[in-house]
């Protein structure tokens, strides 16, 4: 497991209760930083979201990796989205296929928030990210 | 006399926890919840009752065309019309469509159609096909600074601007807002304008007589009526229901069927194609009798009690802002925390086992009047009682902390 | 192995007596009769479950949209093609109408439109409609003498007249006459035809692979497969669907809404306006569950059997007329006895409990084509047995004895 | 009660069974005077029924007396139409409007097939010749 990710979930696997979960979730959130707003342009937002949900993808040639930023003008869809990016934010393409965040969220007590039917865009952009990591394998 | 704790009683669902709390449900404007006679019945059909209706020669098919019918005639009564004048579909969405659809040889280009700003999105995107389809002019009915439909400048809206349609709702579903009606539709008949009623939220809650209202449609949804999933209708004054143009074509709609050439039956057969929501429309029966047997005003003073102690309460929370009007509700109520986004605070009400809703609701055009993203709505029905509220606002409270 | 007495068991319906005769139930045509464990689903979703689904935050809402959208895997799965592919509407009527509908933008003056004259009426007016209203031809395919789509007849009918729209029916409800598809869906990918298939009466039969099967809509109503009344979808190839013009509009299907213009979500959403038939999709589930875990060899194999020997015994009866296909056949069964009246021979046959179907069967055209008014229908499903074949050739027996 | 309508019910009256019901009813319409041809225009087919069903309806001044004849292509029909001539044929309107066929139906154990749920027509005649006795009386 990378670094970043684990260190940033510590204070959500340490909650005492939901609604200290949902504060470290916000906590994180507040900690993304800011992305420029000439990213947020149509194509980096997620469809069919209540809330606006941006992420910006790219791939980084000469370091094989990825490049992500996202924001959300939501708390909790924000702190969701940084702990994605924390995932996969500088990944090689073979490392992000290596990655489940289905387990991850599993293992936080999260894993309804990645269900299609919430709505939030969470599940669209992990999905975004593997193909992304797919194709440039 | 209203009863509240046998009429709780009536609705298993209401039972449940969630998330280790009791279940608190405040949505039932996207949809109510179901008495058990409603439930039983559709077990009942089921079980012992279920066949294809009209034209069946055998016992089944005939019960159940017979039972069919009557809650045709059930429906009807409640609302104060002709059976005939009752067509089913399969929600208030497919009711407009069909109206709008059905109006369609009856406009001509540069005629105009009158709608709300407060309107759902089923009571605006059909009249704007419409419009484009004709070459119309959609034009827009004024609203009160507190969003509610200025009933006497409508009515003079309309005498100056003579629309051939009128489409507006009977009551808010983001804001709870009832229509004062009358002006609109004594003006609409000046003008000759057709006037169609949205009573997807008001049906339940005000048992409108449309006799005496005398607008020339209206639609409803069963499963906003205590009734299933799957299930509408609509109202229309005879004469015009029967001239609209037909909509969906096929099998018991028509009369004649050559392979060149059919001809269609009399309203309301004719938009009545395929088999229908044959189950549905049985059970609805069990829900129109449910309310028929409710002491009607009862009820109306329990819900504004409920309304009313709710926007006492949240009142009282510093940085609430409410949306809906405080005294013309049929019981939404429409609310933000400060500049929070309202997801974040009904993920959290959730966490509470408080279901409310938040997003834009399908009224997208009153949240850019509002200029924010969307609200959070408490929407309350018969079943809800002061301590659905109490919880509520206790929650809130959290919820609140949570977040500053 | 497909375990008859068990599979009887699970229809409670069957179990009743009508006129103190047992229920023989030979009207699956008109509507299937559903398992204990859809009746089940639906009680327990009224009544644990029950919300609207989609956008909600709160608890019921998602577990409701979770639901829902697992039944579209669910079915998509049934015709092995993808989800999105899979669009609900109330029944396989409007699947046709909506499909009809959405080619308007596609057609042109002067295009051709080809059907058969076995179809259902609703896969005849609603093509009627369109051709009207784009002014296109409306073009027959052949038939054979014994009433069945001539494959390769049709395939060079096709290749001749070079039609945009081929409709065509996967099994005839009146007659049971299986369509041999292939042939003609080839000759529609040669010349760039749009297939549409009216599967209403052969997706529980035939379980179809639409993959392998390759055409580009199919069309089916829940309430024929075990399912709930007021539910039916289509399959479109999504390159298709996506492309088809919207339907009805209003909530759910937008992505924006502003009071002057809207825009709309990619297929399947865009053509779902409005609240869903939730409860009947959630329940739908159940019956999709209990055909897959069926044996299907084993089913059609039990089919097969009750059909043959229901022809078999009818064939011995001196003045009966079978205007069905006698091998090529779903399980529908229309004969008439001498110049009788169907409605006579049906209405006796009720007396004894027999629960047959007279009429025209939503098929006037075929009645044209045979100079009758109409036939009676017995047709047949999984959970029929031997036993009521011989219960209703008994009776049949009598009610010729008191017609004679 | 009018005897036309009284000798003709007592065989179905008598009727042991719902065979022999059906039996009485079908000879009745067998014994049903043939409507002229001339008769059967659109105008007299009952609507919306399975099978065709003509009612001819008049009204004869000098002898202010209903006028009916009818027909069908069915046995069943043909034999509950003319149980209803019977009821009515030839009665004035003030009689005619005092007969109540739902009470006679019923009597007979008929009385499903009055329903509107049956698709037969029987009750919209019924409802047609109760109309036409009203407006002349
Ligand atoms: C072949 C065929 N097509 C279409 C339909 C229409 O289906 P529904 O009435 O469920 O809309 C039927 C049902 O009778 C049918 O048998
Ligand atoms: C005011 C109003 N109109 C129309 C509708 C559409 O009703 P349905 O979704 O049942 O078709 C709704 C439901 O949300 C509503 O609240």
């Amino acid at each position: 497991m990378n670094s970043p990710f684990h260190t940033v979930t510590q204070d959500i696997e340490n909650a005492n209760g939901w609604q200290q979960k949902y504060r470290q979730i916000m906590l994180l959130g507040k900690k993304l930083p800011v992305m420029p707003d000439v990213l947020k342009v149509d194509d980096a937002l997620v469809k069919g979201c209540e809330s606006k949900v941006w992420l910006y993808i790219d791939f980084d040639h000469s370091e094989n990796s990825l490049v992500l930023a996202g924001d959300s003008d939501t708390r909790i869809v924000k702190g969701l989205l940084a702990l994605i990016l924390a995932l996969y934010n500088g990944l090689t393409p073979e490392q992000a296929t290596q990655i489940n965040a289905y387990n991850e969220f599993e293992r936080l007590g999260l894993i309804s928030h990645l269900s299609p039917s919430r709505g939030n865009g969470i599940k669209a952009m992990v999905d975004k990210i593997q193909t992304m990591a797919q194709e440039k394998r | 006399m209203f009863d509240f704790e046998t009429i709780r009683a009536d609705f298993p669902l209401l039972t449940q926890t969630v998330n280790e709390y009791p279940l608190v449900y405040l949505d039932s404007a996207a949809t109510s919840q179901k008495p058990l006679s409603v439930i039983k019945a559709l077990e009942s059909y089921y079980s012992a009752e279920n066949a294809n209706v009209h034209r069946g020669r055998h016992f089944l098919s005939e019960h159940a065309t017979r039972r069919y019918e009557d809650t045709r005639t059930a429906i009807a009564e409640y609302f104060n019309v002709q059976r005939t004048e009752i067509v089913w579909t399969k929600g208030a969405t497919e009711s407009l469509n069909l109206i709008a659809n059905g109006l369609t040889s009856h406009l001509k280009s540069g005629d105009k159609i009158a709608i709300s700003a407060i309107e759902h999105h089923a009571n605006i995107v059909p009249w704007q096909e419409l419009a484009k389809k004709v070459n119309a002019e959609l034009i827009i009915l004024p609203i009160t600074a507190d969003l509610v439909l200025d009933s006497n400048e409508c009515a003079a809206f309309i005498r100056e601007h003579k629309p051939s349609v009128v489409a507006v709702t009977h009551a808010s579903n983001t804001l709870g807002n009832i229509t004062d009606l009358e002006p609109i539709i004594t003006a609409c008949k000046e003008v000759n304008a057709t006037s169609v009623i949205d009573g997807a939220q008001a049906a339940m809650h005000l048992r409108p007589d449309l006799n005496k209202l005398d607008c020339d449609f209206y639609v409803f949804s069963a499963h906003k009526m205590l009734g299933p999933t799957g299930l509408g209708g609509l109202y229309g004054r005879y004469s015009r229901l029967n001239t609209l143009d037909v909509y969906q074509t096929g099998g018991e709609m028509i009369e004649t069927v050559s392979l060149t050439h059919s001809t269609f039956r009399d309203a309301p057969g004719k938009f009545e194609a395929g088999t229908p929501h044959i189950a549905g429309v049985i059970a609805f029966a069990e829900a129109i009798a449910y309310l028929t047997a409710l002491d009607f005003n009862g009820m109306r003073q329990h819900e504004h009690t409920i309304f009313n102690y709710a926007i006492k309460q949240l009142s009282t929370i510093a940085g609430i802002t409410i949306y809906s009007h405080k005294e013309n509700n049929i019981g939404n109520i429409s609310f933000n925390y400060r500049d929070e986004h309202p997801f974040d605070l009904a993920t959290l009400l959730d966490g509470y086992g408080i279901a409310v809703r938040s997003g834009h609701h399908c009224t997208q055009p009153i949240m850019s009047k509002l200029g924010i993203p969307g609200t959070v709505r408490a929407s309350f029905a018969l079943y809800n009682s002061l301590d659905d509220v109490d919880a509520f606002i206790k929650a809130l409270k959290h919820c609140i902390e949570l977040l500053d």
